[in-house]
């Protein structure tokens, strides 16, 4: 049987196979490293693993520079909205300096957030922003949710030349699952189908796959018979695989943890609308937090975020609603 | 009896309020830290204590006049129990009961009571500081001589946003003291591993320097060297004399915060950084030796300003209040989950 | 005949009226009013009107500070990627301050900023971010098209009491267009219909309407009737009127000068895809610049960004491909 | 003659060196600027001028080794040019062409050469001051003795991102230099209007005391003077001795920029804005009678480093090469549209 890892456990394995195998990869941000008994610290050294001061915007920057002097920089940002604060560097300079310098330098750079904490976390730490990562030119979004992937996409990230946003889902932080030993990298923009279906296809990232997964196991007590898709990667996206289901399905339900305008649900919905609209058999149903900053006590944050139930109805509708669009 | 203890105009009664305070924040936020244990699952997210702090918080918010307001991090409880927020309603916000301070929509990080001048909280490292100043350019044109105080961390003065404030609330003059609650840490990094200053052995106060602005360093757990220096501070900020930085060193004497967990995995408040990240058991020992709540019962004992029996009544006083904001936090309703949607928008 | 005004005067009366008519309305920004000449700094005085340092953070911070404390802050922040230096005060802090108290306080502040500049402005100034600012919670967002809106959004942006951003278009600072006298208030959340049709339904925002405008009388030539519909406000975005629209035509096309992912279009898409998907005769197109970072040289900055051209191709697209939906 | 001037390591060679690269900058932005009269629409965008600082930038740049790196703001078209970069390749970026620097892809405020050293620029104020500390660390850690330039304007020290790095350079003792152009105008705002420095009458390079490092005021105009103080700082830095931040006092004598506007509007290049926005015409009238270039040509004339006759050489060299490049750039071939989707991911 194959080995099983928490989520956590299997992004560090990556870090630490990734800078045993390539002694560019440095990994530095706040509150890592501040003692000799860090495992990073004693096997890498102080030159290549750092505790930053809380100044994101330096940090990022930082890896900017270090990625353009040769270096492969890993930036511990801990929860993506803590990258607001150097919003700039990561959305205006990162992406931007290959293309500005007409292909003179590549910034390969991994900027590690956290993201989706509603465990009561309120409204300024639980965000699910990585929307505004979406259609940055240059810059690519990972989004992980099983251990494997955690491992094999945070590989891959740290491979690639250009900066990947690498956002880690907090609520799945504890989750365990089979992760391949040594080298393992999941390739980007490849969408895992997590189950098989005919009857609609349902699309989630991070957190709300497993949602997602939960709803079509109940769905399957019903009759129903949902294919479950996780694109890993926004950016780039496999809208292909997404679209052969739905060639096959002829209906969509997207899941998303973001509120429906910031949602990336809403860009792979316009996607479908319009290079799979022929297959289409209902309208497109977005199951997204609703519209409000996520509260702190617990019913209203539950209210707020999608789940199974809402799920379940999306399905229902739109399956209900087929024969409506085929008139 | 010494009235004024050398600072001017804190008589009896105020010296007795202010250690009254002090202990009302100690036994809140004991209790705070409490529930985590004797009742799992009541307090959601991240929580951060004020205990340690206590002098420099009442000592700087003994210097103010009603109108004047003030904006904090997310290490808020103490300050809207000094300024007379109910412990009860703190207590069921912390709970996120529908009867919170802020109705559950904000919990523990963000504790605000607009009524009494506190105007907010960020949760965001050092964002809170140019919102303060914000409030202090508000104040100097509304001419009606109030001032702001803006409290923040050691750490919060390495983001940006600490120093474009400083620079223009220098150069515009504004009415604002910015006490850095320096407790030697952001989480488990030390002052000195992420400090310049720190690390070259000067005070953070020196920053102050940078925006041709009075930095001080004074020690925070003396109530009332705390409240000498943001006294001065906030004198010359009301007369027009600009902003200053005081640099209040305190020790906090728990953890960060409680740990940090994916739901389902019971949250509990660990032992303090020194002890568990650097083993530095003798350095939180001798913090802990230097508390400042007894630290300033033994003074006002001493200097019979307070008899042991009148501290010992306040003492008692203060745990029946806090258990009653504990038991009225417990007892209260959830909020209804259709009332997530309200408050988005004005 | 009504008064024409330029754009940006338009903006500049709607800011002094509204100044005028209450005291608690503030200007404050880089680069205005640092001689007394200043014709702000003249009527309304230095209480009420500043320059600040180049300090977005700072300079947004304190805007909402002020506005915490009774005052109502327009900022003016010049070009809108110089937000993404303050981005968490933008997106993070101003919409949740309300909602995080408990509806305490409220947070009346408007940013004014400009964005689109594609003319030789290259990389980080031609941004079209308005994207990034779509689903927060307790955020507006308005893009006026036309000098009229450039005031009424304006005053009306200055009114409200919840956090603004409000984008003006570098392309058409100088485009003249009738403009009311005196109060003038344009609501927010009400799209216009910049010109009737029959056959296909054209929605773009701020310099796109332009674009669209010229597609739709190209197009008319040609013996097709296009609606062009321009939203005004992203949040709240009038949906209501476009699917009204789209039940009449039954053929969208959305035009965006972001790129595909960033695109306020996706969510409209995604919006109808859900809704009016039972008045779609055919896939919604999206005509949006390419996924580049703006280049510097003419030749290449037009190549990405959306024209009529582009559009005309993507309503005959739409509308030679809708028998295939209808089978 | 004096062989170094008092500093350093200067022969006669390398004084008339840094003349020459002096006047090659004047003359490149010299036509430059030309270019909005004499070829309309050629230039598009917004184009930031070096004319003023050339003594600035020589000064830094002649205390490199090879293997050193610096990056800088959009005001970049000086740095290259000493370095060695081909004035033509640069004129064909500004105005568009394939040929150009960076293919046209960048344009004038993103010229950036990295064969060498230049690493790259950032358009918005502030942001490239920590890219700059990145290489900084890159170079600590690579262990070969290099050192990095950071060249920023006197507006850019009010961006959190200069006081963010500074503390970690000074923490981390990076081997970086920051050189700040402190040219007393962000646009059209005064420095003492944005700046509690300046407005107290400080030097901004008192800013460096907020992190414990060293910071030093120096004449922008006396390229020796520069060299001198930033070639300790540079010595310093290679040695391990950490960061300094040098002002460097310098006058644009050119407008902040080109007219901005939208397309249509011809562009131009306004007067300074000390005169059109505050009429102080005689302060720029001292600059221009201050200029560093013909200031620094008397200097070499009068202590007989270099002959009034090889001087008039050296202009009419730089002009027919800066005219060259004009012509390069003119003739060059815009770039293919559909080249507009390379580059955008490696
Ligand atoms: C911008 C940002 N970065 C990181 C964090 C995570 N964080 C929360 S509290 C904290 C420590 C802050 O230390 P300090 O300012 O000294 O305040 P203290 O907690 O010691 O009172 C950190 C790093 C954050 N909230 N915001
Ligand atoms: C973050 C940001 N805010 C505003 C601007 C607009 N802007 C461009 S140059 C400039 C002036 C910068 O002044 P300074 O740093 O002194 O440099 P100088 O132009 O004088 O060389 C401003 C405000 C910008 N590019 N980036
Ligand atoms: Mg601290
Ligand atoms: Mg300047």
């Amino acid at each position: 049987m194959a080995r099983e890892l928490p989520y956590i456990a299997a992004i560090n394995e990556a870090i630490r196979l990734e800078m045993q195998r390539d002694e560019s990869v440095l990994y530095f941000g706040q509150n890592i490293a501040t003692t000799k008994n860090d495992p990073f610290l004693q096997e890498f050294g102080s030159d290549r693993v750092r505790v930053t001061p809380i100044s994101e915007t330096a940090e990022i920057g930082m890896g900017i520079g270090a990625a353009l002097a040769g270096y492969r920089p890993v930036v511990e940002l801990y929860m993506a909205e803590f990258m607001l604060v150097g919003m700039d560097q990561v959305v205006n300079e990162a992406p931007r300096f290959r293309y500005m310098t007409g292909g003179q330098v590549r910034v390969p750079l991994v900027m590690k957030a956290g993201y989706g904490f509603t465990a009561g976390w309120a409204g300024q730490h639980t965000g699910s922003i990585y929307g505004m990562f979406m259609g940055v030119p240059g810059l690519k979004v990972a989004l992980p949710a099983t251990p494997a992937d955690a491992k094999g996409l945070m590989a891959t990230a740290i491979r690639d030349d250009n900066p990947v946003c690498y956002f880690q889902h907090y609520l799945l932080l504890l989750d365990h699952g089979e992760v391949p030993e040594g080298e393992y990298l999941v390739p980007f923009g490849q969408a895992a189908v997590r189950r098989a279906g005919t009857d609609v296809t349902i699309v989630g990232t991070g957190w709300t796959v497993g949602r997602a997964l939960a709803a079509a196991e109940r769905l399957a007590g019903e009759g129903v018979s949902a294919e479950v898709i996780d694109p890993r990667t926004l950016e780039p996206l496999d809208t292909a695989t997404i679209l052969e289901s739905v060639a096959k399905t002829g209906h969509l339900v997207l899941v998303d943890q973001a509120t429906l305008h910031a949602s990336a649900s809403a860009v792979i919905a316009a996607e479908v609308a319009d290079a799979g609209f022929s297959y289409l058999k209902a309208p497109i149903r977005q199951v997204t937090a609703l519209d409000a900053t996520i509260p702190y006590s617990r019913p209203m944050e539950e209210y707020v975020l999608p789940n199974e139930d809402k799920i379940v109805a999306a399905v229902h509708q739109v399956l209900g609603s087929a024969p409506v669009a085929a008139t | 009896m010494t009235d004024t203890n050398g600072v001017e105009g804190l008589d009896r009664d105020r010296l007795v309020w202010m250690w009254t305070q002090m202990v009302r924040v100690r036994e809140f936020e004991e209790r705070v830290k409490r529930t985590f244990e004797e009742h799992p699952g009541v307090i959601r997210g991240h929580t951060h204590l004020a205990d340690g702090a206590e002098a420099s918080i009442v000592g700087s918010l003994a210097t103010l006049r009603p109108g004047d307001q003030l904006m904090t991090t997310y290490r808020c409880h103490g300050y809207p129990l000094v300024l007379g927020t109910s412990p009860k309603a703190m207590m069921a916000e912390i709970y996120g009961k529908a009867a919170g301070l802020c109705g559950g929509y904000g919990g523990s990080m963000h504790l605000t009571d607009v009524s009494r001048g506190f105007l907010g909280t960020s949760g965001i490292v050092g964002q809170g500081i140019p919102q303060a100043t914000g409030a202090a350019y508000a104040a100097q044109i509304r001419r009606q001589g109030q001032v702001v105080l803006c409290f923040f961390g050691d750490g919060a003065t390495k983001q940006g946003a600490f120093h474009e404030s400083l620079n223009i609330a220098s150069l515009w003059k504004l009415p604002i003291v910015y006490v850095l609650e320096n407790n030697n840490y952001n989480v488990v990094t030390r002052v000195e591993q992420e400090d310049a200053n720190a690390a070259a052995g000067e005070p953070l106060a020196v920053k102050a320097r940078a925006h041709s602005m009075p930095g001080v360093t004074v020690d925070g757990g003396d109530p009332l060297a705390v409240y000498g220096e943001v006294g001065a501070a906030v004198a010359r900020a009301r007369d027009g004399g600009g902003p200053t930085l005081v640099e209040s060193k305190v020790y906090r004497l728990s953890a960060h915060g409680n740990s940090i967990a994916p739901p389902g995995v019971p949250l509990h408040f660990p032992e303090h950084e020194a002890i568990t990240t650097f083993g530095a058991t003798e350095e939180y020992e001798a913090a802990k030796r230097g508390d400042p709540v007894p630290r300033f019962r033994a003074k006002l004992v001493t200097d019979t300003t307070l008899s042991p029996a009148e501290a010992d009544r306040i003492t008692e006083a203060a745990r029946t209040e806090m258990q009653e904001a504990v038991e009225f936090g417990l007892e209260s309703e959830l909020p209804k989950p259709e009332d997530a949607v309200k408050y988005v928008y004005a």
